[in-house]
């Protein structure tokens, strides 16, 4: 069986050696069939239907170039509902039908779900977006790879260009959703601050929680405008951060912080605001296809190109490349395989390295996280349609912000040696 | 202490008088219909994304801004009229369970239609220029637009308490409230009754939209975050009651604010606390109202 | 059954003779018996989804079709079973499975019980739709702050069970072990609930729902009633979650929001509130509707709502109700010609 | 079981809000007795009514069956206790069929008993319950409607089902709110020969309002006469008839019309 699936390789291989068409191989063998699982309704929706696009991309461009290993990339589209349960149904179901890679986990619930699953099903699964920690901690096992930061080195790098940006501001509070997630980030980001402040006085204060769902942050607003400190991290995301900033402008929220720090919404903000956006706003960046670095990599280029000639609308939202990202290290993970065997793919992509928009990336064999450069861009507004835009991208390389790997082990951030 | 005592204050009366514009239409039509109107927060959200819609993100003036939503309401109430056409002038009859899950399958189809028309990208309106800034009382920073939604929604409640006990159309509407039959042999038109007032509660739920819609960020959920509120406002008010809603509102607004100041950690849960002593101890509500079980 | 027969006895419209339904059960039950070797794992899983959300539903219309009270936050008892077996499991409670599953109904009928007795003279009408929404609410928000249960992301990584005999262990990791564990385990929950249902109790529920007044003028403790109806049908909610916990082996706060109190109306509502089968029925051709569009994305909303609207609308009997009318007027077409 | 009255009223006093109904009654009913309460339209017969069954709750006084006070025992517990009660419109389980009517309500009977007929684990009803319950539909005359849904049957037919229902639970007492209420004369002498003969046969006592005198009198032993809320006569019905008291504040008024 898997002698077979070599020679095809080679065959194919051969074939697109000799010129032979695309359609001729079509026609030699199956398809390549990828699972690709996103949340596509429910509150999920905004950023997984941009995740697809990306991932539908990844596939046109590789079946241009005529396939993987001379076979057509097809993808099994699912929508996993931002449900957990869900998305263990979809990963079954896939499973079920005999596909063995797929893309999803566009969030932390549907990455729960998955990670465990994968090794019962015997899968490939490629954690597209899901940043939580246990991820590669806890619910480390071998068949799963996460294409996006983990909230520590996510965080603490955003906290890190902050400060660095912006040394003159001496004291820092977060706003943070209640939860794991918001206690976390807010952390991470605070120790950075403490740990990468150039003149070393710089005071961060207790954080501020909120319901990561809440309409009304009143209360909550009243307090940082009563805090003494002048930048903030904002750790609510979503429809929230705009509830947020709807109500924080009004009473001057604006004048007082002189740097915000937000999740990772980016132009989901910015659209939403227009000229109403906070002018010294920096957010997690996947992609900006016109700024730098990312204007003058080919990958990126040709992702923007692609997107356009597919959507023909002129401004991808940063999610497309992380969908992009996911589909890329898996193709490259099989082509360096030179097989669809579970077994082989893994193997391969423990040690890959791969061209992204944002550079060079490749995986920790350890615990199987991406490294790379993160990035992070500062926008405002502006008086032009549509009313704000991104002035500058600034990057962090993510091996100098990771912590140790410890798969199997809870993350403690008290174990790290400062 | 005093100054946080001002904010829970105000903060409260502004999200109180925010549930109370939405249970207002609420209420009214529970009171004669008898129905409890579980997609309400939804035609609340469409109000908002029409008065996005027609307005666009940044309101010209005050006076353009209330024009707007003038105009969702009616928009709305439009709504109303076939809604209560094709869906709730069957149910007047049968058992009000079915009027329940009807209304709950309409909620969820009035969301998924938003998400189908306007998308699933957020949107944001801004307060008219006029009310978009903050006062600062006793150290605490107010936004004058919450001012501006206190008043709003005390001059709703001001003209639902005139119409109801002043006027002649209150009246009727008393009369059938309180036994549609005896109202029908006095020769009143109780079916007219009926869908005005059903065109009324959802013509205010658009105007509540309207107005509501620079409070937080626009999406097919926003319904959802007042709606909950605003029922529990009308139980804890004596269902039907207009009065009552309005104490069970501003009673709610308080509450929240209170618990997000004082206890952050768990904000959210005295709501509830407080909703289960009201259904323990006041059963009927604050003013019960006849015939309601 | 003996020649008595009346609508308390009757078998349902659509099956004419006890011996046809009884034939029909036992090749339902054969069938799912044999699912894991004909379907795949995610048909299956599916499958196994369908026969929970069928004892979810049938739970839910115990309480709605044969005693008259409607619970809009039915997810509320749901999850506590679900979110108890799935700590049970995964901090390895020193309790064997059945012991935990037990307990999980417990809860759920001690809660319905408190619930009962705190709202006693009330728990009827709009009164018990806000409470129970506002409950269910109010406990998503605590399991929202509890670390232990997994806050905002869910309690995952749920093993699945060995269950002890004494003499033999049952080894339930594999899915398709579980599967036939979980179908078993529902065959003996619907036939309680039907035994229930058919039963001297569920005679005095019907009763209580056609006229309470009436009801208690006969001698029948209306309230008593009601509270053990709603504690039998918190129990079987809170058992149908405890059986979803290790099925999925993730429990989140998915489950106890206002769409997941939904299903069970739904499914009632489409198969028939008035059948004892109707929930089962429902629950099947929703996963079938469920499982057909499940590409046409974003569209669920839609479709749900527009679906409960029109059976309120057209057919408030459910499918159940109409076959049964359907099969009337055939018969009655026969008798005249 | 005491020789005293079974059913008896002390000072009962009955409030709607401020509104006093019933302004401190008292009245007995011995066993065996049948006594009709009557009295124009607004007098409180059928607060007084429901107070002395339990639907309501009473502001002050007594109430004793059987020698024991049942003022605060709600309805269901004097249900149990040998108190059975029609309605002005009748009330049957419209939904189900009319043998299961009367089976739903010996069950009940049964369980506030204690008793149990048959095994706990079969669903079905009892072969015994089953055979009672087709006795007492033929006593009544609805043999034939057995396997009817109530919610289909005639008014009169109905009436007939609620008085088999409240028979069912062998009450001590019958109480009886205008059994009559809207029925057509000669429905109404059926009816009237019915508890006539219920009363010999099973030897219960009868309490009712009625506005029909020639039902009053063919029933009746005994009369209570009521007007805002309070006794203005009491007696035999003879006594009654003849009063002059009664004869002024109701004959006058209601007895010709009620009675025509």
């Amino acid at each position: 069986m898997k002698r077979r699936t070599v020679l095809k390789g080679f065959a194919a291989s051969a074939g697109v050696a000799l010129g032979m068409n695309a359609t001729y191989l079509r026609a030699q063998s199956a398809p390549i069939r990828i699972g690709a699982s996103y949340a596509l309704s429910g509150v999920g929706a905004p950023v997984g239907t941009q995740m697809l696009v990306g991932t539908q991309i990844a596939a046109q461009q590789i079946n241009r170039a005529g396939g993987l290993l001379g076979r057509e990339v097809e993808l099994v589209i699912r929508d996993d509902k931002y449900n957990s349960a869900e998305s263990v149904a979809v990963a079954r179901e896939l499973a079920g039908d005999g596909i063995n890679l797929m893309l999803g986990g566009s969030q932390t619930v549907t990455a729960l779900g998955l990670a465990p699953l994968a090794p019962e099903l015997n899968m490939v699964a490629i954690i597209v977006a899901a940043a939580g920690m246990p991820v590669t901690h806890e619910l480390f096992n071998r068949n799963i790879f996460r294409t996006t930061a983990n909230n520590y080195t996510q965080y603490g790098s955003l906290g890190r260009t902050l400060i660095e940006q912006n040394p003159e501001i001496k004291t820092w509070i977060s706003l943070a959703p209640d939860g794991d997630f918001g206690r976390d980030s807010a952390l991470f980001f605070g120790r950075a601050v403490e740990k990468y402040a150039p003149s070393g006085e710089v005071t961060v204060l207790d954080t501020i929680y909120a319901q990561a769902t809440a309409t009304d942050f009143r209360t909550q607003i009243n307090q940082l405008m009563s805090s003494d400190a002048d930048g903030l991290y904002l750790g609510i995301a979503a429809s929230a951060q705009i509830s947020f900033f709807q109500q924080a402008r009004s009473v001057g929220l604006y004048d007082k912080f002189k740097a915000i720090g937000e999740v990772g919404n980016g132009d989901i903000t910015g659209k939403a605001m227009g000229r109403n956006t906070h002018p010294n706003l920096w957010s997690v960046c996947h992609w900006l296809h016109n700024q730098e670095p990312f204007a003058s990599n080919p990958v990126s280029q040709q992702l923007y190109k692609d997107y356009v000639e597919m959507k023909g609308e002129d401004f991808p939202s940063g999610q497309v490349a992380a969908g992009h990202r996911a589909a890329l290290a898996l193709f490259a993970g099989i082509d360096k395989a030179q097989s669809t065997e579970t077994e082989d793919v893994i193997t391969a992509m423990e040690n890959l390295t791969f061209e992204s928009v944002g550079g060079t990336v490749r995986f920790r064999p350890e615990d199987h996280q991406m490294l790379g450069l993160n990035y992070y861009s500062q926008m405002g507004p502006s008086t032009e349609a549509p009313h704000f835009q991104f002035n500058q991208v600034t990057s962090v390389d993510a091996s100098e912000m990771i912590e140790p790997a410890n798969p199997g082990q809870p993350f403690k951030i008290e174990e790290l040696s400062q | 202490m005093s100054s946080q005592a001002i904010f829970v204050l105000f903060n409260g009366l502004a999200s109180g008088m925010a549930f109370f514009l939405v249970a207002a239409g609420l209420t009214w039509v529970f009171g004669i219909l008898k129905i409890l109107n579980l997609a309400h927060g939804a035609f609340f959200m469409l109000g908002a994304y029409i008065a996005f819609t027609v307005g666009g993100g940044w309101p010209a003036s005050i006076w353009s801004f209330l024009g707007v939503a003038l105009i969702a309401a009616a928009a709305i109430g439009v709504l109303g009229y076939l809604t209560d056409q094709l869906v709730l002038k069957r149910l007047r009859d049968v058992d009000y369970h079915y009027a329940l899950i009807a209304t709950f399958g309409l909620m969820l189809f009035c969301e998924g239609a938003a998400k189908f028309i306007w998308g699933t990208d957020y949107q944001a309106v801004m307060p008219p220029p006029e009310v978009d800034r903050a006062v600062v009382v006793g150290g605490s920073y107010i936004s004058v637009y919450t001012l501006f939604v206190i008043g709003i929604g005390v001059s709703v409640f001001a003209a639902l308490e005139i119409i109801m006990h002043r006027t002649w159309a209150g009246k009727i509407m008393r009369a059938v409230s309180n036994d549609p039959w005896m109202a029908g042999t006095l020769g009143i038109n109780v079916p007219m009754v009926l869908m005005v007032s059903v065109i009324a509660s959802f013509a205010l739920a658009g105007f509540a939209g309207g107005i509501l819609v620079p409070n937080q960020a626009l999406s097919p959920h926003v319904g959802a975050s007042f709606v909950l509120y605003a029922f529990m406002a009308v139980v804890i008010g004596g269902l039907g009651s207009i009065r009552g809603t309005f104490l069970a509102c501003i009673l709610l607004g308080l509450v929240e604010s209170a618990n997000a100041t004082f206890l952050s950690q768990y904000g959210g849960i005295a709501i509830y606390v407080v909703l289960a002593i009201f259904l323990v101890w006041k059963p009927t509500g604050l003013f019960p109202a006849q015939g309601a079980t | 059954m003996d020649q008595h027969s009346s609508t308390l006895m009757q078998g349902r419209p659509a099956f004419s003779s006890p011996m046809l339904k009884a034939a029909v059960l036992a090749l339902l039950f054969i069938l799912l018996l044999s699912a894991p070797a004909m379907l795949n794992a995610g048909l299956l899983f599916w499958v196994g989804m369908t026969m929970i959300q069928a004892v979810f539903a049938l739970s839910w219309n115990l309480l709605f079709g044969f005693t008259g009270l409607a619970s809009f936050g039915h997810a509320g008892f749901y999850a506590i079973g679900a979110y108890f077996t799935g700590a049970a499991l995964r901090y390895d409670f020193p309790l064997p499975f059945l012991g935990i599953l037990a307990l999980a109904g417990i809860f759920g009928a001690l809660v319905a019980l408190a619930i009962g007795v705190v709202a006693l003279k009330r728990l009827t009408g709009i009164f018990l739709a806000v409470l129970t929404v506002a409950l269910t609410e109010a406990m998503a928000k605590i399991i929202g702050f509890s670390p232990a249960l997994g806050e905002q992301d869910g309690l995952g990584n749920i093993p699945r069970p060995i269950v002890g005999f004494g003499v033999f262990n049952l080894d339930l990791t594999h899915s398709n072990d579980y599967y036939r564990f979980l179908l078993v385990a529902v065959a003996l929950m619907v036939a309680a609930l039907w035994w229930v249902v058919h039963s001297r109790i569920g005679r005095s529920f019907r009763a209580v729902r056609e006229d309470a007044e009436r009801a208690r003028f006969i001698g029948i403790n209306v309230t008593r009633v009601r509270v053990l109806s709603f504690m039998i049908s918190g129990g079987t909610a809170a058992l149908a979650g405890a059986l979803s916990a290790p099925w999925t082996r993730i429990v989140t706060l998915d489950q106890v929001n206002w769409l997941a109190s939904t299903q069970p109306i739904l499914n009632s509502l489409l198969g028939g509130f008035t059948s004892f089968w109707g929930p089962v029925v429902g629950a099947a051709v929703y996963t079938a509707i469920n499982y057909w569009t499940r590409t046409f994305a974003g569209l669920s909303e839609m479709l749900v709502g527009g679906i409960l609207v029109l059976v309120i609308l057209i057919a408030p009997t459910g499918i159940v109700g109409l076959l049964g009318k359907l099969t009337r007027r055939i018969r009655k077409n026969g008798d005249r010609t | 079981m005491s020789n005293g009255p079974l059913l008896q009223a002390k000072d009962l006093r009955v409030s709607y809000g401020n509104f006093e109904v019933i302004k401190g009654v008292s009245l007995a009913v011995q066993p065996g007795e049948a006594l009709a309460i009557i009295g124009p339209n607004g007098a409180g017969k059928t607060t007084m009514f429901k107070a002395l069954t339990g639907e309501i709750d009473c502001r002050a006084g007594q109430v004793m069956f059987c020698g024991a006070d049942v003022t605060a025992k709600p309805a269901h517990l004097r249900t149990a206790a040998g108190m059975g009660r029609t309605f002005q419109v009748s009330r049957v389980f419209l939904d189900l069929t009319a043998i299961d009517n009367v089976i739903v309500a010996l069950e009940s009977r049964d369980r506030n008993r204690g008793q149990r007929k048959g095994p706990w684990w079969r669903a079905a009803p009892a072969a015994a319950l089953i055979s009672e319950a087709d006795r007492l539909l033929a006593h009544l005359h609805l043999g034939h409607l057995r396997d009817e849904v109530a919610a289909t049957i005639s008014h009169g037919d109905k009436k007939r089902l609620e008085l088999a229902l409240t028979l069912a639970l062998e009450p001590k007492i019958l109480m009886l709110d205008e059994p009559t209420a809207g029925m057509a004369p000669a429905d109404r002498m059926q009816i009237s020969e019915m508890i006539r003969s219920i009363r010999r046969d099973h030897g219960v006592s009868v309490v009712m309002t009625e506005h029909d005198m020639d039902v009053i009198f063919s029933i009746a032993d005994s009369v209570v006469v009521m007007n805002y809320g309070e006794i203005i006569a009491a007696g035999t019905v003879d006594e009654v008839r003849n009063s002059q008291i009664v004869r002024d504040v109701y004959l006058g008024k209601d007895m010709y019309h009620a009675a025509g």
